[in-house]
C-alpha cells in the first residue's frame, strides 16, 4: 500500500491515543466495531459546556482507520458537542489520501463518535430529569 | 524517517547474485553472445553453446538429465504447462487431477480452469501443520487418475513435504506426479529422478537468478501438450526466441544455488529471527517447526493488525501472506487452510530470510517489531477479544 | 581464418543497447529495483512504479495507451494469446479465422493447433511481392468471422502491409483484427489506435531490447480468454512475477526505438548493400521494391547453394531463410509463396541490418560475396540449369 | 550449422575442383543429380594403365557435399580404376564429422563416380572390340 505522507505520520505518532485518567470530569466515550471489516474504535471525549474539550481514541485497524481516527479526534477538539452526532469526516478523509474502497472502514468512527453523542445526550437527559 | 532498508522478502523474489548478473551481461551488447541461439551462424551457435551450459547446470542441481529440461518464461508458465499439458495428453487416460488447497494461485487457477473444461479434481487437505499425508493421495488417487501435483515447500509458510514418499505412491499406481519447486532450488536438496517426479516447475527468480525466466522438468516419456504453438525451440514443448542472457543467468545462479552451503546459513538466521520474535508475548509459527525450508517464517501476531504492523515496519520488506497475493486483501487460503481465523491471518507476516540477510539486520527487525507490537496492541488497548483469537 | 565477426541478422534478435542494458542492470542487484512489482512494501513500489514507467514508454511507441499494453514472454506468446485466447472468448460469434500464409510460424502453428480443435481457418495469399490485397482480407469476412491475423513486417522479407487499410476492413465488418508486429518496432511507424488495431504482438529483442520479454496490446472491451492461469498480475490477462529488468529494458529500448532517427539510417545501409549486391550476375531482391521495412534485404543468389554461400561467409551472421527456421531444412514458406522454386529459396539469404551497422561493415560484406559468388558458381561450372532456376 | 574444421578448410579451398584440360589422356567422367536433395556432381579422372592419375571435381550443393567430394577426389587418386566401382566412403564420410542426415546427399558422390567406372569399362569394351 501507498499511504500518504500524512496518513503515515497520524498513524506512526497519533497524538491522541489513550484514555483520559479516570476521574476526569465531563467524559462520555462510544465504541464501534465490525468483525467483517477488522475494525474496533473507542472514542473518549471530554465535553464541558457544551464544548468538545479534548477527545482521545483506541483503535484496532489499518493504517487508514488509525489515521482517520487520529484526524477525527483532532478535529472534535474545540467543537460544540453536537458534532459528535454526525461527524461527517467522509469526504475529508478523501483529502487525508484514504482510498475510496477504504471508506467503509471509517464509517465505525463516525459510529463510535455518535456512540459517544448517544451516551452524553443521555446523560443530559439524567441531569434534566 | 526510514533510516535504512532491509528486505526480507527472498520468496518474493531474490536479488539476482553479482556473479549471475556478470555472465547476463556478457551475453546483452554488442559484442556479447547476443544472438538467436537457433541462428545456425557462429555468434548463434555460441548463444546456443552457452543455452545448453545452463540446461545442464539446472538440470544437475535438480538430479535429472539436461535433455529433460525446458526453458519457460517462470513458475507459473511451467505450472500451467504441467497440468493442462498432462492433462490434454492423456485425456485417453481418464480425466481426474488431485492437487492439495495449500498449492501455490499457478496451480489453483489451472486447477480451476480444468475444471471448467470437464476435468474432475480433488483438492486434498493436509494437517494444521501445513503437512500433506501421503496416505491421503493414495486414498485418492482412482482409476481414471492422470495427475497429481504437490507443491515441494510452501510459498508462504516454508513447509516441506514428502515428495519422495508421494512420488513412490503414485508410481506405484502408474500416475503422474508433478511437483511445484519454484521455492525449493537452493535451500533444499532436489533429487527427482530418485523421487520419480514426472514433473517440475522451476523460475530462476527465487533463486538469485533473474525473473521472467523458467524450466519444466519433462521426465523421458511423459506425454505432454504443449501451450504454445510455433517454431520448434526446446523440442517444440515450448517454442519463442530463447532468452540466451536469461537462461545463462538461470544456469549461473542455480550452479551457484547449493542447499549444503547456503542452507545452514539461511536456517541460523531463520533460528535467530524466530528466537527474537518468540520472545514478544503470543506469538506463534505457522506450519511445520521441523519439516521445513529454511528460507521462510511464518508467523503471527495477535492482537496486531497485519497491514498496521507492515506500515510501522515500513523499511523492512516483508510479506503479508504471499507475495503475488500482496494486492488481494483477502486473507492467504493457506493459513485459513491451517485453520487459523480471518482475524488472526490477518495478523500474520511472512519473513524471508536470503544469501544477503545479515545478522545485523536481524537484530534490527527484531528489536524494532520487539518496539512495534507492544504500541499497537497499546493502541488497541480495550478492544473485543476477536481482535486477537 | 576468421578475421572480423559482422552481424547483419538484426531480424534474427539485436543486441542490446548500451543505455538499456543501463537500465536493466539497475534492477537486478540487492541494491538495486530488483523487488518484485507485486510487493506492497517500498522496494516492491519502486519496482512496480519503474515497470509502469516502462508500460507507457512502449504504449506511446506504438500509439496506444497505457492500460492496454500487457506483458508476455515474447511475441510468440502474445500470437497464441491472441489467436486462442479470442477465438475461445468469441466463440459465440464463431469459429472462423482468417490469416495469410506469410506469416510466422507462432501464427501459423497456431492456427493449425486452433484447426485440431474446430476452428475454421482462411489462410489468404499475397502477391508475388508479397503483398497481401485488403480487398481479399473483405472478400474472406463471414458471417462467423472472428478475428483477422495478419503481420505487420514479415520477418523473412521486411515486406510491409497495408494495415491501416486491413484494419478498416475489419472495422467495418465487426471482426478483430490482430497484428503480428514483432519486426516493426523502431523501424516503422506504429499508430494500432489509429489503424482500428484491436490486439497486437510485440517483442523486446527486435528492438535492442532483451530477449525473453513482449507484450500484447489489447483493445479496450475486446474479449480475451487467458491463456496461463494464477495470480492476478497484468489484469488477470498473464499471470506469474512480473520481470522488472526486463520490463525496464524493454520500455527504454521502445523510448530510443524511434524509426524518425533510425529508419533513414537503416534504410541508407541496406540501400548501400543491394547497390553492391545487384552488381553480381542475376541476383535479384524478394518482396516489394518499396512497399517494405528499412532493415531487412532478402536477396537470391541463383546458382549458389544457400548453406555453403553461408559457410563461405562463416564470419558474417546472416541467415538462410527466417532466424527461427534456420534449425529446419525446409526452404522457406514465404519465399515459396512468392513463386520462388525450391532451388531458388535455397539459394536465397536474408540481411538485416540494425542500428549499430556501419558502412565499412556493408562494403566489407559485398567485396566478400562478390568474391564468393563468383568461386561457388565456378565449383558447380556445368551443373544443369536447374540448380539456378 | 556446425562444421567440422576438415569440412570446413575443404570446402573453402578445395584441391580438385575443375577439369582437366582438354586432349588430356586417359580422362574419363561421369556425374549424377538429385533434385530433390539439390546436389549435383561431376567427377572427371585422368586413368592410365588402371590406376586414377588424377581426380577433378565439380559440385552444386551443400558445404559437406563440396569436402566430400574434394576428399573423395583426393583417394582416388594414385588407386586402382577399381575404386571408382565402389567407392565405399560413406562410414569414412563420419570420421569427416558429417552427421548422419546428411549422408544421403553424399551417396551421389558414389554415383558420380560410378558412372566414371561405367564410362571407362565401355571405352575399355570398345579397345577390346
Ligand atoms: C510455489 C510457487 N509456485 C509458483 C510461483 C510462480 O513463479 P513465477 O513467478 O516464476 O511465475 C511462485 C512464486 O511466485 C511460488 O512461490
Ligand atoms: C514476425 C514475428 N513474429 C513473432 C516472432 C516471435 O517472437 P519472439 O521471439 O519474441 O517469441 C518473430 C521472431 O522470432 C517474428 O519475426
Amino acid at each position: 500500500m501507498d499511504y500518504s505522507s500524512e496518513v503515515e505520520q497520524r498513524f506512526l505518532s497519533p497524538s491522541r491515543v489513550g484514555e483520559f485518567e479516570k476521574g476526569t470530569p465531563g467524559l462520555v466515550s462510544g465504541e464501534a466495531a465490525d468483525r467483517t471489516l477488522n475494525v474496533w474504535i473507542r472514542f473518549q471525549v471530554q465535553v464541558l459546556d457544551g464544548a468538545i474539550r479534548a477527545a482521545r481514541f483506541s483503535v484496532y485497524g489499518c493504517p487508514y482507520t488509525v489515521a482517520a481516527a487520529d484526524w477525527a479526534a483532532e478535529w472534535l477538539e474545540g467543537r460544540s458537542s453536537t458534532a459528535l452526532e454526525e461527524l461527517g469526516m467522509l469526504r475529508r478523509y478523501k483529502k487525508l489520501g484514504v482510498p475510496v474502497e477504504k471508506l467503509g472502514k471509517l464509517l465505525l468512527i463516525e459510529d463510535a463518535a455518535a456512540a459517544c453523542w448517544r451516551e452524553l445526550d443521555g446523560l443530559e437527559r439524567q441531569k434534566r430529569n | 524517517m526510514i533510516k535504512k532498508e532491509i528486505y526480507l522478502d527472498y520468496a518474493a523474489t531474490t536479488p539476482v547474485d553479482p556473479a549471475v548478473i556478470a555472465v547476463m551481461i556478457e551475453c546483452l551488447g554488442s559484442s556479447g553472445d547476443s544472438a538467436n541461439p537457433s541462428s545456425s551462424h557462429l555468434p548463434g551457435r555460441r548463444a546456443k553453446a552457452r543455452v545448453e551450459v545452463a540446461r545442464s547446470q539446472i538440470a544437475k542441481r535438480i538430479g535429472v538429465s539436461s535433455d529433460t529440461v525446458w526453458f519457460t518464461s517462470g513458475a507459473t508458465e511451467s505450472d500451467n504447462m504441467a497440468l493442462i499439458g498432462a492433462m490434454r495428453a492423456n485425456a485417453h487416460r481418464g480425466r481426474h487431477l488431485i492437487t492439495s488447497v495449500l498449492e501455490h494461485k499457478a496451480i489453483l487457477d489451472t486447477a480451476h480452469a480444468l475444471e471448467a473444461e470437464g476435468t474432475e479434481v480433488t483438492y486434498v487437505n493436509h494437517d494444521s501443520d501445513g503437512i500433506v499425508d501421503p496416505d491421503q493421495i493414495s486414498e485418492a488417487i482412482r482409476d481414471d487418475t492422470v495427475l497429481v501435483s504437490i507443491m515441494h515447500v510452501n510459498n508462504e509458510t516454508g513447509v516441506l513435504q514428502d515428495i519422495a514418499a508421494i512420488g513412490q505412491r503414485c508410481h506405484e499406481c502408474g500416475v503422474l506426479f508433478h511437483v511445484d519447486a519454484a521455492q525449493s532450488t537452493g535451500k533444499v536438496a532436489l533429487k527427482l529422478e530418485d523421487w520419480a517426479v514426472d514433473l517440475a516447475s522451476l523460475t530462476a527468480h527465487k533463486t538469485y537468478g533473474p525473473m521472467g525466466i523458467g524450466a519444466i522438468y519433462i521426465s523421458e516419456g511423459v506425454s505432454l501438450d504443449p501451450m504454445i504453438h510455433g517454431g520448434e525451440q526446446e523440442g517444440g514443448f515450448r517454442p519463442g526466441t530463447l532468452a540466451t542472457h536469461q537462461i545463462v543467468g538461470f544456469g549461473k545462479a542455480f550452479e551457484l544455488a547449493d542447499p549444503d552451503s547456503d542452507g545452514p546459513l539461511l536456517a541460523a538466521r531463520r533460528d535467530r529471527l524466530w528466537t527474537g520474535l518468540n520472545a514478544i508475548e503470543g506469538v506463534f509459527l505457522n506450519g511445520h517447526p521441523a519439516q521445513r525450508s529454511p528460507h521462510v517464517l511464518n508467523v503471527t501476531f495477535p492482537g496486531v493488525e497485519g497491514s498496521s504492523l507492515q506500515l510501522a515496519l515500513a523499511n523492512v520488506a516483508i510479506s503479508a501472506g504471499s507475495a503475488c497475493n500482496s494486492d488481494i486483501p483477502d486473507p492467504s487460503h493457506v493459513l485459513r487452510g491451517m485453520g487459523l481465523s480471518d482475524v488472526l491471518a490477518e495478523s500474520t507476516l511472512r519473513f524471508s530470510v536470503g544469501r544477503f540477510t545479515t545478522e545485523a539486520e536481524i537484530d534490527y527487525v527484531v528489536g524494532r517489531i520487539q518496539d512495534e507490537v507492544p504500541r499497537l496492541r497499546a493502541l488497541a488497548s480495550g478492544a473485543p477479544a476477536w481482535t486477537a483469537s
